[in-house]
């Protein structure tokens, strides 16, 4: 019940915070572009003023372009719901296993495809494919990079793993757990759409990967998309800031500690999202056949952290 | 490029951003949106512009005047899009892309029409491609005037309907 | 009904559907023999159910009675639980094959030998399943293998492609029951017996049980169409009727896997303990390379094919990672896995029929397999989308279909096997867990590439665009949507129900480590819960917020129809500008370019007044399956060469002839002479 | 010092030099190559060092502090005033992708064959040994797969690191003397590879090896 009400505080805490997060990161590249930037709150305008805008729909797309936003927007709260962000309890019947995390993330992924190639246009089409192919690709680094976290603690349930990296400090240095984690910011970058492996600000359709998906959706039905890629952000980033830094979160419902555990989430979050921002400025767009090399790179760093908590660790 | 290198110009440069201007009265006859306030989404449509405009909408948005400071965004989808911002003539054979361009945008939507050409057809007035002004063809909300017309006459047309 | 009754049921009820496929008339020969034949399918299922709760063992004796009384041993049928399991699957896939058949078999599959050679095909795969000795083990086998034949060779006469699929499948399968005959008698010799149980008694060891591991190992392989002894896979499923390739794809490929599990586990376990690697490599091998030439291929049916050998490569994959982990005394965590082996045999059986069913709808509809020239079918084919869509979930392992539940136990497994054990599980784990991670992926693309391009999207070609409506007032094609349906219905059933059913399918193992939770979830002890309803309930805890929001919303601005796609403004947007499968697939392409080896072509053709300009240019790229090519290729050419010196051997020249009886005679007088 | 320390004093050296060494195969700019000689000439001087403290071994300590100076001073300066920070041209004959890989399968494999020759002793020391070896094949790995003389040259110092490694970890350390010629030796070779280089790029552009075998001019 406990943990319940947790998770409860959690999702509403993320979900409310995600779009400070996004203008968070907005403002940060405009100041370091010598703009001034639309402001923090902006994209909570944008939310608002695209529930008030009319949807539409073209003849002939299937009913993938009503259901794929929702199905994505469900599946990122889910994802919310279940990574440990403010908390880490979990619900007994639901533990935040860390394969089951990241099918469920899959489920979004394969609702935008599909939103992609629905509409018959050349661009979804193209967006789908290189989406699925990035896909298809991280898995590899997710599931060698969760091993490795895993193999200390002898479970893959994050709540766990972030509670044990958090009793002993030692834990977090290890080189293993250090790469691990390194290869788990490269597919974090990859899975939500940032560079150097997209480029959320683009308005080039040859360029595109995310934005060439949702060409076709507009009003509620975009509104949807933009919230749901956003928390998958909000989840995945929010993850590994407490990987990295397993301090501050609930584990019982003392107001005092459920409020400690929300400012440090809101300024984990907030900080890590502003250093990749900035971290951003200094990047370019990778060619998209490049990106597989930095895959294969990330995976390279995941394998040695296994290898390395099994033989060298 | 040297990330540090980089991070001196950036520190160097610091904010180059003009100052913003008081922001333009309401009119009270022609009333904005009231959805549209405080974002807006621009898609701009090129029905035959000699590029003059565009280099002035590239300005308008650019590090200088930011118009995103007020709101404003540049998008790559009419869907996606509550302002179209035509620019040009309306040639012969952009007559229909910019109906549909029309069609494709959701509503509540605005029209604005972008420099001299758009307005009246200016300079091409009854050359042997022109099919007409903007106005012709979709009714007009907002006309920015000039040939080119200054980037700051785009950024106030923006934020009268920002409203920031 | 009990195991030997089933048996005699199946047995009886093939004769009646091999009579009515001969008396029924043309008319109402389907409904009458595909309703027998189900009838087999059902029975096959009550007979496994049977075999994996009765105890003790059901035994049934068939006496061979040959004139002149050779000795030969009787032939003895007592299914295991293990094989239970198995008769289950192959029963189901059978039922529900058939049912779909009712509706869609026309022509050569709806002939008096379609027919009949369709439930003798249901028969040999359940005596199989079901055998007790080596003897019938074959007999199944062999009759399993010549009627698949006859299936597949339906079309023969309207696709001249599938003769040399037929051959293909012919000569590889007859291979494998070569290899497997030779290693059963090096075993039964060794053991002094046929029947298993006293094969298994006899612990064989030393280079006797090396070889005949090997040879089984092989025999097996080949039927389970595992890397590289596929290549017959992808020939033979596209070209067989569709009710038929869901049954070779679901069921009979299944039968490999048994082999192996039978095999490694029970007859000759000694042996085959230091060849775990090797089962590990054939199995996570298979996996990726099936997958992506999965994910590359166009042809719908060859996709499906090759999807086949993927999952069979996980299940085989799941075992060799239970046989390394015994192997290390992690003996808890092995049994995970072997479960999670036969959760995935179970899961894929169910998925797989569907989407193969799937598959013949559309090619009924169409006439078209090839995905770049469909699109658009969900509006005309409903229930086949939903069907379909839901497989392809199941085949893509996304929560909460059977797939998932299976891919997890298996990953659980991996993960919790120390690898601190021993250097090769230190390595062997992760190497696998990448692997596997791949395949995973891939798969997804794969299964989001055939749903998307064949449902989604606009008509690719006239065809597509006119397809033949999904009800008609056909006898019996009301009998296809329902088929899907059941199947589909299986696939989300067996997705729900993974506690149960793990559980079941363990305690078949005698294992007692996994248990069902408090929801009806899975939970494997002192590892981890994996509880679909939990999850199906938190995932509506959250959709309830957004639909209100959704409502509310939807009241104030409605959604307004256009009339086209958003395509730049223009309105000559033709069909030809989509991305179709190929060139979605090509990223793939691209990035495994080593691993696949495509064959380019761009030939640009200048105009005649001026060289700069072109005239038009064409592009084709061709993948071909890089394991046929390098290693079937070069032994087929020697083949061919080595009987063409065969011939001159024997030119018909009646001197040679004599000549060569002659040499024979000397050689006998040598060596009789000889002291 | 205690043991504790020590021990994940060494196990993170040895992650950084294993980390390092990869990283050299996916790198193509040569300046970068030589930042990552010197952060992997630093971590070997570490593991010295620490290795040192635990055996209460002062002759160790100065052969760390030669290490140093040599590893992560004068051969990424010699090498440094070669490469002169701009890229090496596109050198590598398989992908990058391939090459990563490609150490990774050569470190699995160094595990696999040195596992036996560590026998039973699980020290922090024992256990370091195959990630010596895969320094040594990894080294080979890019003086197979780079073309340019820089690239090569790295390659070269790598393998020298893991050699040194190995030697260090498994017996007491070498004496100071063989350690120093050693050290010295290499740094000769860099020197003349330098200037070789140096006359390379002035007789033909390139600095490929490759364009040895021909002569175009």
């Amino acid at each position: 019940m406990i943990a319940t009400l947790l998770v409860i505080v959690q999702v509403v805490v993320a979900t409310a915070i995600t779009p400070l997060l996004l203008g968070v990161m907005r403002q940060v590249r405009a100041r370091m572009e010598g703009r001034v930037g639309p402001g923090v709150l902006q994209p909570y305008r944008d939310v608002r003023k695209l529930l008030a805008k009319e949807p539409l729909r073209a003849d002939g797309s299937s009913g993938v372009l009503i259901a794929a936003p929702l199905v994505l927007l469900v599946s990122s709260l889910m994802v919310v719901a279940l990574v440990p962000l403010v908390t880490t309890a979990n619900i007994p019947a639901v533990p935040n296993d860390l394969f089951v995390v990241v099918s469920i993330l899959l489920i979004g992924t394969v609702a935008l495809a599909l939103l992609g190639l629905d509409a018959g246009t050349a661009f979804g089409g193209m967006g789908s494919s290189r989406h699925m192919m990035i896909a298809a690709l991280v898995e590899p680094t997710v599931l060698m990079s969760v091993y490795a976290l895993s193999i200390p603690v002898g479970s893959s349930t994050l709540s766990k793993i972030v509670v044990a990296r958090g009793a002993d400090v030692t834990r977090v240095v290890t080189p293993a757990g250090l790469l691990a984690v390194v290869a788990l910011v490269v597919v974090v970058l990859a899975e939500t759409g940032r560079l150097p492996v997209d480029n959320p600000s683009t308005h080039l359709e040859l360029t595109m990967i995310h934005e060439s998906m949702i060409l076709e959706s507009g009003g509620r039905d975009l509104a949807w998309l933009e919230v749901g890629s956003w928390l998958r952000l909000t989840a995945l980033l929010g993850l590994v800031v407490n990987l990295a830094l397993p301090w501050g979160l609930a584990d019982s419902a003392q107001p005092l500690a459920v409020l400690v555990a929300v400012v440090a989430f809101i300024v984990k979050l907030l900080v890590a999202g502003a250093l990749v921002a900035a971290a951003e400025v200094f990047m370019a767009k990778v060619r998209l056949f490049k990106v597989p090399e930095l895959l294969a790179g990330s995976f390279v760093l995941a394998f040695l952290a296994v290898t390395a908590s099994y033989l060298a660790g | 490029m040297n990330p540090f290198h980089l991070l001196k110009l950036i520190t160097r440069a610091g904010r180059f951003a003009e100052p913003a201007p008081p922001a333009p009265a309401a009119d009270a006859e022609h009333p904005m949106p009231q959805s549209l306030r405080g974002s807006v989404q621009v898609r701009h449509v090129d029905t035959g512009s000699c590029n003059g405009c565009e280099i002035e909408i590239g300005a308008a948005f650019g590090g200088v005047y930011d118009v995103e400071r007020y709101g404003a965004r540049l998008v790559a989808s009419p869907r996606h899009a509550d302002v179209l911002a035509v620019t040009g003539v309306v040639t012969h054979n952009m007559v229909e892309p910019l109906l549909r361009t029309v069609e494709a945008t959701p509503r509540p939507r605005l029209v604005i029409a972008i420099g001299d050409c758009a307005h009246d057809c200016g300079l091409f007035a009854g050359a042997y491609g022109v099919a007409g002004s903007v106005s012709d063809f979709v009714d007009v909300d907002l006309e920015v005037p000039g040939c080119p017309p200054r980037p700051e006459a785009i950024v106030e047309a923006l934020r009268r309907v920002t409203g920031r | 009904m009990t195991a030997v009754g089933g048996l005699v049921t199946v047995m009886t009820l093939t004769g009646l559907a091999v009579v009515l496929a001969f008396v029924v008339p043309q008319r109402y020969r389907s409904l009458a023999s595909g309703g027998a034949s189900m009838g087999i399918g059902i029975a096959g299922i009550f007979t496994g159910i049977a075999a994996m709760t009765s105890v003790p063992k059901a035994v049934l004796v068939i006496p061979i009675a040959i004139p002149g009384g050779l000795g030969l041993d009787p032939l003895l049928l007592s299914p295991t639980p293990l094989g239970g399991v198995f008769c289950v699957v192959v029963g189901a896939v059978g039922a529900v094959a058939a049912l779909y058949g009712i509706g869609y078999a026309h022509g050569p599959a709806a002939s008096r030998s379609g027919w009949s050679a369709f439930a003798v095909f249901l028969l040999g795969m359940l005596i199989v399943a079901a055998a007790g000795d080596v003897v019938s083990f074959l007999l199944g086998w062999e009759t399993m293998a010549i009627a698949s034949t006859v299936l597949l060779l339906a079309d023969h006469a309207v696709r001249p492609a599938v003769r040399p699929a037929a051959v293909w499948y012919a000569v590889m399968t007859h291979l494998s029951f070569l290899s497997l005959a030779t290693g059963f008698a090096l075993v039964a010799s060794t053991a002094h017996s046929t029947t298993f149980t006293q094969i298994a008694a006899a612990h064989i060891t030393g280079p006797t049980g090396i070889a005949a591991f090997l040879l089984l190992l092989v025999g097996f392989a080949t039927k389970a169409g595992l890397v590289p002894l596929h290549v017959w896979l992808p020939r033979a499923h596209p070209e067989a009727p569709s009710h038929v390739s869901a049954l070779m794809s679901a069921a009979m490929v299944k039968l490999g896997v048994y082999g192996i599990i039978l095999l490694t586990g029970t007859w000759l376990p000694d042996v085959s303990r230091p060849f775990a690697i090797l089962v590990l490599a054939l199995g996570v091998l298979s996996g990726a390379y099936g997958i992506l030439q999965a994910s590359i291929t166009s042809d719908l049916k060859r996709l499906l094919a090759y999807s086949t050998t993927e999952n069979v490569g996980l299940a085989v994959t799941a075992v060799g990672v239970g046989m390394l982990l015994s192997n290390a005394g992690q003996d808890a965590v092995a049994a995970i896995a072997l479960v999670a082996a036969l959760l995935l045999v179970v899961s894929h059986a169910a998925f797989k029929t569907v989407l193969f069913l799937g598959a013949g709808t559309i090619l009924h509809a169409t006439g078209e397999r090839d995905l770049d020239r469909l699109g658009g079918l969900v509006r005309s084919h409903p229930v086949t989308a939903w069907t379909f869509g839901i497989a392809a979930m199941g085949a893509a392992a996304l929560p909460v279909t059977s797939g998932f539940g299976a891919e997890w136990t298996l990953l659980q497994a991996l993960v919790h096997g120390d690898g601190r054990a021993n250097i090769t599980l230190a390595l062997a784990l992760p190497v696998t867990l990448g692997l596997m991670a791949l395949t995973i992926g891939l798969g997804l693309l794969t299964f989001v590439k055939a749903f998307g391009t064949a449902f989604l999207a606009r008509p690719r070609s006239a065809a597509a665009a006119t397809p033949a409506p999904e009800f008609t007032s056909m006898p019996g094609s009301a009998a296809m949507g329902v088929a899907q349906a059941i199947g589909a219905l299986a696939v989300i059933g067996l997705g729900l129900a993974v506690g149960p059913v793990a559980t079941g399918l363990s305690s078949v193992l005698g294992y007692t480590g996994i248990v069902t939770s408090e929801l009806g979830g899975l939970r494997l002890v002192t590892i981890g819960v994996l509880d679909p309803y939990a999850l199906g309930l938190l995932a509506l805890g959250l959709a309830l917020p957004v639909a209100l929001l959704v409502l509310v919303v939807r009241r104030r601005v409605p959604r307004r129809v256009t009339d086209l796609a958003w395509g730049c403004g223009g309105a000559r947007t033709s069909p030809r500008m989509e991305y179709t499968a190929t060139s979605y697939a090509e990223p793939l392409v691209r990035v495994f370019g080593e691993a696949l080896r495509p064959t380019r072509s761009l030939e640009v053709s200048h105009l005649a007044e001026d060289h700069v300009l072109e005239n038009r240019v064409a592009f084709a790229q061709q993948v071909t399956d890089i394991v046929e090519d390098r290693w079937y290729a070069p032994a087929v050419g020697w083949l061919r060469f080595a009987g063409d010196q065969a011939r001159r051997v024997q030119n018909g020249s009646i001197h040679r002839y004599l000549g060569f009886s002659f040499a024979a005679l000397v050689v006998v007088l040598i060596v009789v002479t000889l002291p | 010092m205690n043991a504790s320390l020590t021990s994940s004093l060494v196990t993170t050296a040895v992650g950084v030099l294993l980390l390092t060494a990869v990283l050299q195969t996916w790198r193509r700019s040569a300046a970068g190559s030589v930042r990552l000689l010197v952060i992997q000439g630093l971590a070997l001087a570490t593991l010295v060092a620490a290795l040192g403290a635990s055996r209460g071994d002062v002759q160790l300590l100065v052969v760390a502090g030669v290490v140093a100076l040599v590893k992560a001073g004068l051969l990424p300066w010699a090498l440094g005033r070669t490469a002169t920070g701009r890229l090496v041209e596109r050198d590598s004959a398989v992908r990058p992708a391939i090459g990563l890989l490609g150490a990774t399968v050569l470190t699995m494999f160094a595990y696999a064959v040195s596992d036996p020759l560590r026998g039973g002793d699980q020290s922090a020391a024992a256990r370091a040994i195959p990630a010596g070896m895969a320094l040594v094949l990894i080294g080979f790995w890019i003086l197979l797969t780079r073309h340019s003389a820089v690239s090569q040259l790295v390659g070269f110092v790598v393998l020298d690191n893991g050699i040194a490694m190995v030697a260090f970890l498994t017996s007491d350390g070498l004496p100071l003397t063989v350690e120093l010629g050693a050290t010295l030796d290499v740094l000769l070779v860099v020197v003349i590879l330098r200037t070789l280089t140096t006359r390379m790029r002035n007789t033909h552009g390139s600095t490929s090896v490759d364009d040895l075998t021909e002569l175009r001019d």
